[in-house]
């Protein structure tokens, strides 16, 4: 039908990333419901699974483009995933957008990939710069697993900031995902006696590793990044993760001085999913709301000029606060720090991103 | 024993963690021969086929084959030296067709290399041609030719046994070892193949040697009986001598045996 | 290493180890009897983990209470995977069983995933066997005394009833030649029913417990411990109840003991520990406590 | 006490058992003789359950026994000693007895039958912890028929109880099918050794290629001229 | 033998192929011959286990193992020099490897003869273990390969994987490569060789004991198989254009067996059947998990169910079809020629 807008969405609703690719999805569903059309025309979402398998994400896109000739493409949380599917939807010409993946190679190179979020360097950097200035933090340990690409280079952008700040990182050790025991490195780390811990992991595992540390004995802070931001995190590390600091993006329900539109989505997200936001969902709202308007501004639903126009977004405003997408596509945002305090989830800073670099 | 030796045993002992399942053997068997190794259930018989053709190494002992000693070598090398055997449980290649077993056994004196078939070269599918009608020629040898594309272990009894030997002789030996070969036939079956044993000899100018709990058979074609009990050698000699010996009696053939054979 | 730091890993590793152990347990008793491997273990340890996670939070029952109810469903869930995946294929091809397992174990993970969501669940714990207690500068939980007992607990159950019980009788019979237990009466279907329901309830148990140690249930746990504890099994002798509690130690020190000596190879960690695995097979190529398969010629 | 009637059997496309009638009566020794692959075991394993006929009943004390599993044919009464013995090597010799026995639960009377087969094989009481793997071949066969004797059955069937054992043993397996039915026990028996079989048997069929193409008590085959030709080789 | 009738019918078919494949690449959506591009490369991947566990019979679990050495070993034949620099991020790619470049056909070609040259390394040792024991053996092995190219990341970029790999894998490459070894393959299993092969999986002492030297054999047939699935991992590598050790997880080895298994152990044709259900059927049943609208009802897209019925499925073949779906069968021009035959005259 002519008078539709395909829009499509890969995301890993199945596999190890699942629970984050759910998450993205219901904001990305919500923002749809509230914004169905555009130009006048409907706007069709169509939602695959990447199953969080390479292959099937590179799949996935080449269906959506193929099969079901959608304009633009939201997807993925997980950076590998996006890589993945980013070499088909360049072949193509098809204008991506990334909610979360926050790996620098996603948009590398890429005329079609962008990206709602920033990236690692940067995010690590931030978390560098707070444990050492804010926290006073001199000695770091790091523990990360050496088989998520995020995971490794969220661990080395940390440290060479780290690093270059004049601190010490007294441990760097790995683990491989699926792990659940990760005591004989704390063990090992808390030996060192270092004042944090540094640990990119995703949230369930993160949450695993803190109650681990604190049932070893480890007293240190313990800081972690965007992949930490969920809200079942407090719900599996219980009083473990009392203190825990991390950086994330900067969007939360509970956020302070949140801006009008963060507040909307707070709302109707709650009143829709009968649960809490988070940060994710918020990415993935915004990555349609984003692209909605890239079509408006463009006039048509053509892919060439939706890119051309997701390269001109300056300071558009979503819930996850003001954007613009620099000349590398990604977006260029604050950081938005947050600590557990009282089995809660409180947005304690916002590291702008001028600071940032 | 005039005829020069194909096989010697010299002080064969094998043990099996503390069980000696062949104590202190030797043998000699003429080239040519039919011979026959027997002994009660457990005396160590195909321990000693075992041995000869390389699956155990004797824990004691040499085997000499045509004055070489192969204790030792591996079974693949020991067939390529001129022996084949057959099993005491039948052993075929049970997914293959009869015509399949048999070619199988071609390999070892006419191998096909593994990049051979997918260039298909003239020289690789003379080969294959040579194979095939080796194959086909022993198969009709037997008596089996008909059968050839059925798969083996759909065979009856005697048939899978009759493919055994077939299998054995492709590798063509000089000494062929049966291992309780008439076991599970009826009498008038078991008669066709003492004749039939008889037959390939001559044709192929073997040695054999059989295990055997038939005493028609064994009795009816070997020359010569070695006879084991708990792994020990307690008479060789030729039939008549064996059926009369007293120790013999006693442990394997029993009383009844030997007023069944006065009779 | 100090005195200490010892101690802390050798606990460490002994509660992995006793873990891995409980696992492999249920692996090598259903291969013992069936030379099947089930793959599908894991994801019955998942489920016995969630029916816990279910039973304490939507059925608000006590966790003592939710335990036993949760072994109990999850032994009748295995009973239910044997009888619908298993049975029909009994004289099949040991392959075609396998297959089937692998199908009912991506069946158990995403039906999990499609009924329970892929998302992570906090996992109750009741305060006596998690409040960390702290003896000379070594922490560590009741938990981590209680796992070993348990372990060590269930495979004299199992040895008990495989040894010393006239099911356990049938069930050596059967693991050698069924159609021959046929015909001495024993109705075989059933005993290996009931073959899959200690398995299973084994599965359940070791779930339970996993998740008391890591404290989320989510429909993939039981893939990456399925697998580990299913090597260990092997390596410890698959079908042998005490190789499979030896293998499950060994992999959980090796695990701990790597990373404790070599902390700059944590990441080789699993690399490490299957060399060590495959060297040991190549010692003892049936295992450690195996039976020697070899065939009499 | 045995009654079959035109028992078909099939495997897949083959044709084995082409409508076999057989009469066991009771207390007999009975025997079925035949070339390789007339249909001789199959015929013991239809009538132990182990396959399913096509058409056909098989009639046991009254009652059509045709479509039983294997285990509730045991408990009715028939036992078989299967080709090839079948002993579990994993089991020592006193756990595969008692394994004859599963269905039992009259202690007594398990005693008194294990202290009966302790005297027909007195070699088997002095290995009652040995693994049945590591017995001689002859020693399994007994351990076979032991087994068999503890579930107390009613008809032992047998096949080819004489396979591979050495002579002095083969005399000594017939000699024990006689003691046992002279305890009471009926005896189906297939055999090759069939001089040995006729000789003991009070009635024998012969079967070609899946029929009875003779039958007669067995002092009566053993005389006859076909009979000698075909099986006995003389 | 009527091969004299059966060169010509090969001829024929590879033709009608071509021009299938013609096209497909024409007229067919790229979604579309993205799927038959998997088939092919699944297909190899199926065949090579099947040299090793069909016919070999030795039972395998390391093939995601070989298949990551050859899609890495193939890779970084490819990769261009700038692409290599700039995603290293994280550490500079070690020499010989930063340098080094082949054209497609001798990268693929050595991503084989690499997982092959590991195969008789590690087979050495490990192919004297029996049954289960191999398959953990190698399983091990295949998982010490994704640890190990997770933890040296100056030669494999670690967990971030490589990307921005060449797509020269087209549709030609990759059913050039298939026809190849399905023509080679057919010719082995066929010859003598193929016999001694199957023997040994039937029986491995009555083989012996016939003069084969079976570990010989066994050598290279697992080196054979293991050079498809190098190979098959070096077209899926250029073909996917990025790769990463999680991609080598025991799942996928698993993936590749069902298909062996489904299609039938020691049945070239399974396989090939077999691949090809497979690969469609995973790709097909995504449409129970899009949203449904029937006029007024409307069924929401359930995530996971496809991998649902996927397995059902899977269970239902087996237990349907315990042998595969072709048991050790073939299908051959002749059975077809017979086949048509019969139904002409059944026709009639
Ligand atoms: N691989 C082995 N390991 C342990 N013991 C063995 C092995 N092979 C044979 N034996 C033992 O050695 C002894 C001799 O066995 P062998 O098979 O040679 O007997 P046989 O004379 O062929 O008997 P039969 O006539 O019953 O076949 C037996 O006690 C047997 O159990
Ligand atoms: N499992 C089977 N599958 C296919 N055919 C079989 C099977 N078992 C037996 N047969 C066939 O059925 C027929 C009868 O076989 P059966 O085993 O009953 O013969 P038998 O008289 O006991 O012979 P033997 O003296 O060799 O034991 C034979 O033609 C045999 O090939
Ligand atoms: C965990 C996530 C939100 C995704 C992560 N930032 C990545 O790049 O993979
Ligand atoms: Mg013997
Ligand atoms: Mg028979």
């Amino acid at each position: 039908a002519e008078d539709v807008i395909k829009v499509g969405v890969y995301e890993p609703l199945t596999g190890q990333n699942a629970f984050g690719g759910q998450l993205t999805v219901e904001g990305i569903q919500l923002a749809h419901e509230q914004a169905p059309t555009v130009l006048g025309k409907k706007v069709e979402l169509v939602i695959v699974d990447n199953k969080s398998d390479k292959v099937e994400a590179a799949n996935a896109v080449k269906r959506l483009i193929e099969r079901d000739k959608v304009v633009a493409i939201i997807g993925s949380y997980g950076s590998s995933l996006c890589m993945a599917g980013g070499e088909v939807a360049e072949q193509y010409g098809i204008p991506c957008i990334t909610d979360s993946a926050t790996n620098p190679l996603v948009t590398q190179g890429k005329k079609y990939y962008f990206r709602m979020c920033f990236i690692d360097p940067f995010q690590g950097a931030a978390a560098a710069r707070y444990a050492y200035n804010t926290l006073g933090v001199r000695k770091a340990a790091i523990l990360k697993d050496v088989a998520q690409d995020y995971c490794v280079g969220l661990a080395a952008f940390f440290k060479k900031a780290f690093l270059d700040l004049g601190g010490e990182v007294v441990a760097d050790l790995n683990y491989q995902s699926g792990d659940q025991d990760f005591t004989a490195q704390l063990t090992e780390i808390i030996s060192k006696g270092p004042q944090l811990l540094y640990i990119p992991s995703y949230f369930a595992e993160g949450a695993i590793i803190m109650k681990q540390a604190r049932e070893l004995g480890g007293k240190f802070h313990i800081m972690g990044g965007d992949a930490m931001d969920n809200p079942d995190m407090i719900k599996i590390g219980g009083e473990a993760v009392e203190g825990f600091i991390y950086t994330t993006f900067p969007y939360a329900p509970e956020m302070p001085d949140m801006n009008p539109i963060a507040k909307e989505f707070t709302k109707a997200f709650r009143e829709k999913f009968k649960k809490e936001p988070n940060a994710n969902a918020a990415l993935g709202y915004d990555c349609y709301m984003l692209i909605v308007d890239c079509i408006k501004r463009a006039g048509k639903a053509d892919p060439e000029a939706i890119r051309e126009q997701l390269e001109k977004t300056k300071d558009w405003v979503g819930v996850t606060g003001s954007t613009t997408i620099d000349e590398n596509h990604n977006a260029i945002k604050a950081v938005g720090i947050k600590m557990v305090k009282n089995g809660q989830q409180v947005y304690v800073a916002t590291v702008p991103p001028e600071t940032g670099k | 024993m005039q005829n020069d030796s194909i096989l010697k045993l010299e002080g064969l002992t094998m043990t099996f963690g503390g069980l000696t399942a062949v104590k202190d053997l030797s043998i000699n068997v003429p080239k040519g021969s039919i011979v026959g190794l027997i002994g009660p259930n457990g005396a160590g018989k195909t321990t000693v086929f075992n041995v000869i053709t390389g699956f155990y190494e004797p824990t004691a002992g040499k085997v000499l084959f045509k004055g070489m000693d192969i204790s030792g070598k591996s079974p693949h090398e020991i067939c390529s030296l001129g022996i084949a055997r057959t099993f005491q449980n039948i052993r075929l290649f049970g997914n293959e067709t009869v015509l399949q077993n048999v070619m199988v056994a071609c390999n070892v004196r006419v191998p096909v290399r593994w990049w051979e078939p997918p260039l298909s070269l003239p020289l690789t599918r003379s080969k294959e041609r040579t194979i095939r009608s080796k194959a086909m020629d022993l198969l009709k040898k037997v008596g089996l030719e008909h059968l050839a594309d059925e798969i083996a272990t759909s065979l009856p009894y005697g048939q899978q046994r009759r493919l055994e030997i077939a299998r054995a002789l492709a590798t063509d030996p000089e000494l062929l070892l049966l291992d309780e070969p008439a076991a599970g036939m009826n009498p008038k079956e078991t008669h066709a193949l003492m004749d039939f044993i008889r037959a390939i000899r001559d044709l192929f100018g073997l040695t054999i040697m059989l295990i055997e709990h038939d005493m028609r058979v064994v009795m009816g074609i070997c020359e010569h009986i070695w006879v084991l009990d708990y792994g020990l050698l307690i008479a060789e000699g030729p039939p008549s001598f064996i059926q009369s010996n007293k120790r013999v009696i006693e442990a394997y053939l029993g009383e009844e045996y030997a007023r069944y054979v006065d009779n | 290493m100090s005195y200490q730091m010892f101690i802390q890993h050798f606990l460490n590793a002994l509660t992995l180890g006793s873990l891995y152990a409980l696992i492999a347990i249920g692996y090598s008793m259903v291969y013992g009897i069936l030379r099947l491997i089930n793959f599908a273990h894991g994801e019955i340890f998942m489920l016995g983990a969630y029916f816990v996670f279910w039973g304490t939070t939507l059925l608000h029952l006590p966790w003592l209470i939710a335990v036993p109810a949760a072994i109990v469903v999850t032994a009748f869930c295995g009973v239910l995977v044997d009888r619908c995946a298993y049975r029909p294929l009994r004289d099949a091809p040991r392959i075609s069983a396998l297959i089937s397992a692998i199908g009912v174990s991506f069946f158990l993970q995403n039906f999990a995933i499609v009924v329970f969501s892929a998302i992570p669940r906090p996992v109750y714990r009741p305060a006596w066997l998690v409040t960390p207690i702290l003896i000379r500068g070594v922490h560590f939980l009741p938990l981590t005394l209680v796992v070993p007992f348990i372990s060590f607990a269930l495979m004299l159950v199992v040895l008990f009833v495989v040894y010393k019980t006239k099911p356990g009788l049938a069930m050596r019979a059967i693991s050698k030649d069924i159609e021959t237990s046929r015909l001495m009466g024993v109705s075989v279907d059933q005993v290996i029913a009931i073959t899959f329901m200690i398995g299973s309830a084994l599965a359940a148990a070791s779930g339970i417990m996993w998740s008391l140690r890591y404290p989320q249930v989510h429909p993939m746990m039981g893939m990456i411990p399925g697998f580990k504890a299913f090597i260990a099994a092997v390596v410890g002798g698959i079908g042998s109840i005490q190789g499979a509690v030896i293998g499950g130690m060994l992999l959980g020190f090796v695990e701990i003991m790597i990373v404790a000596f070599f902390p700059n190879l944590s990441g080789f960690k699993d690399a490490f520990a299957f060399i060590l695995l495959i060297f040991l097979l190549l010692l003892r190529p049936t295992g450690i406590m195996g039976e020697r398969l070899e065939e009499k010629v | 006490m045995l009654t079959i009637k035109d028992l078909h059997v099939y495997y897949g496309g083959i044709h084995a058992i082409k409508g076999i009638s057989i009469e066991v009566p009771d207390g007999a020794i009975v025997t079925l003789i035949g070339a390789n692959g007339a249909g001789k075991s199959s015929t013991l394993r239809a009538i132990a359950g182990l396959i399913k006929q096509k058409s056909g009943t098989i009639i046991f004390n009254g009652e059509d026994i045709s479509r039983l599993s294997p285990e509730k044919i045991v408990e009715r009464g028939i036992v078989l000693v299967p080709e090839g013995r079948r002993i579990f090597p994993n089991l020592t010799v006193m756990e595969n007895l008692m394994l004859g026995a599963y269905l039992r639960s009259d202690d007594e009377g398990i005693k008194k039958d294990l202290e009966w087969v302790f005297n027909l094989f007195p070699r088997l009481k002095e290995r009652v912890w040995q693994r049945g793997g590591t017995l001689s071949g002859g020693e399994q066969q007994m351990l076979a028929l032991g087994r068999a004797l503890m579930g107390s059955p009613h008809l032992v069937m047998m096949d080819e109880p004489s396979l591979g054992l050495a002579p002095i043993l083969v005399k000594e397996v017939f000699d024990i099918i006689k003691e046992i039915n002279a305890q009471g026990k009926t005896i189906l028996l297939v055999e090759q050794n069939a001089f040995a079989a006729l000789n003991i048997a009070h009635y024998a069929y012969v079967l070609e290629v899946g029929e009875v193409v003779l039958e007669g008590p067995g002092g009566e085959l053993i005389r006859n001229p076909q009979v000698r030709e075909a099986y006995l080789g003389v | 033998m009527s091969s004299s009738r059966n060169v010509p019918l090969n001829l024929l078919a590879v033709a009608v192929l071509g021009l299938f494949l013609w096209w497909a690449e024409n007229s067919l959506t790229g979604y579309q011959v993205q799927i038959i591009n998997l088939i092919a490369i699944n297909t190899i991947l199926a065949l090579g286990l099947n040299l090793i566990y069909g016919f070999g019979g030795m039972f395998s679990l390391g093939h995601a193992g070989f298949m990551a050495i050859g899609a890495y070993t193939c890779a970084l034949l490819i990769l261009p020099p700038l692409q290599k620099q700039m995603i290293f991020i994280l550490q500079p790619l070690r020499w010989p490897f930063s340098v080094m470049h082949a054209p497609f056909l001798v990268a693929v070609l050595l991503g084989g003869l690499v997982a092959a040259i590991f195969s008789i390394l590690v087979g050495i040792p490990i192919l004297r273990l029996g049954g289960d024991y191999l398959g953990i053996a190698t399983l091990g092995f295949a998982e010490i390969v994704r640890v190990v190219a997770n933890n040296i990341p100056s030669v494999t970029n670690g967990a971030l994987g490589l990307k921005g790999i060449p797509p020269y894998a087209n549709i030609w490459w990759n059913y050039g490569f298939l026809i190849i070894i399905l023509y080679s393959m057919i010719k082995l299993i066929n010859s003598n060789y193929g016999n001694v092969l199957k023997a040994i999986r039937d029986d491995e002492i009555a083989a012996k004991a016939m003069g084969i030297d079976v570990f010989k054999y066994k050598i290279q047939a697992f080196a054979m198989g293991s050079f498809l699935a190098g190979l098959g991992g070096a077209l899926q590598a250029s073909f996917i254009t990025t790769i990463d050790p999680k991609m080598y997880m025991f799942t996928l080895t698993f993936n590749v067996l069902m298909m062996v298994v489904a299609g039938g152990l020691g049945s070239i044709t399974g396989t090939c059947i077999a691949s090809a259900l497979i690969t469609v059927l995973l790709e097909w049943l995504r449409i129970v998990e899009n949203p449904l609208d029937l006029g007024p009802i409307h069924i929401p897209g359930i995530p996971g169910m496809r991998m649902v019925i996927f397995s059902l499925a899977l269970i239902f073949i087996i237990l349907f079809r315990r042998e595969g779906i072709m048991g050790m069968r073939e299908i051959t021009w002749d059975g077809i020629i017979g086949f048509l035959g019969r139904a002409k005259r059944h026709a009639e």
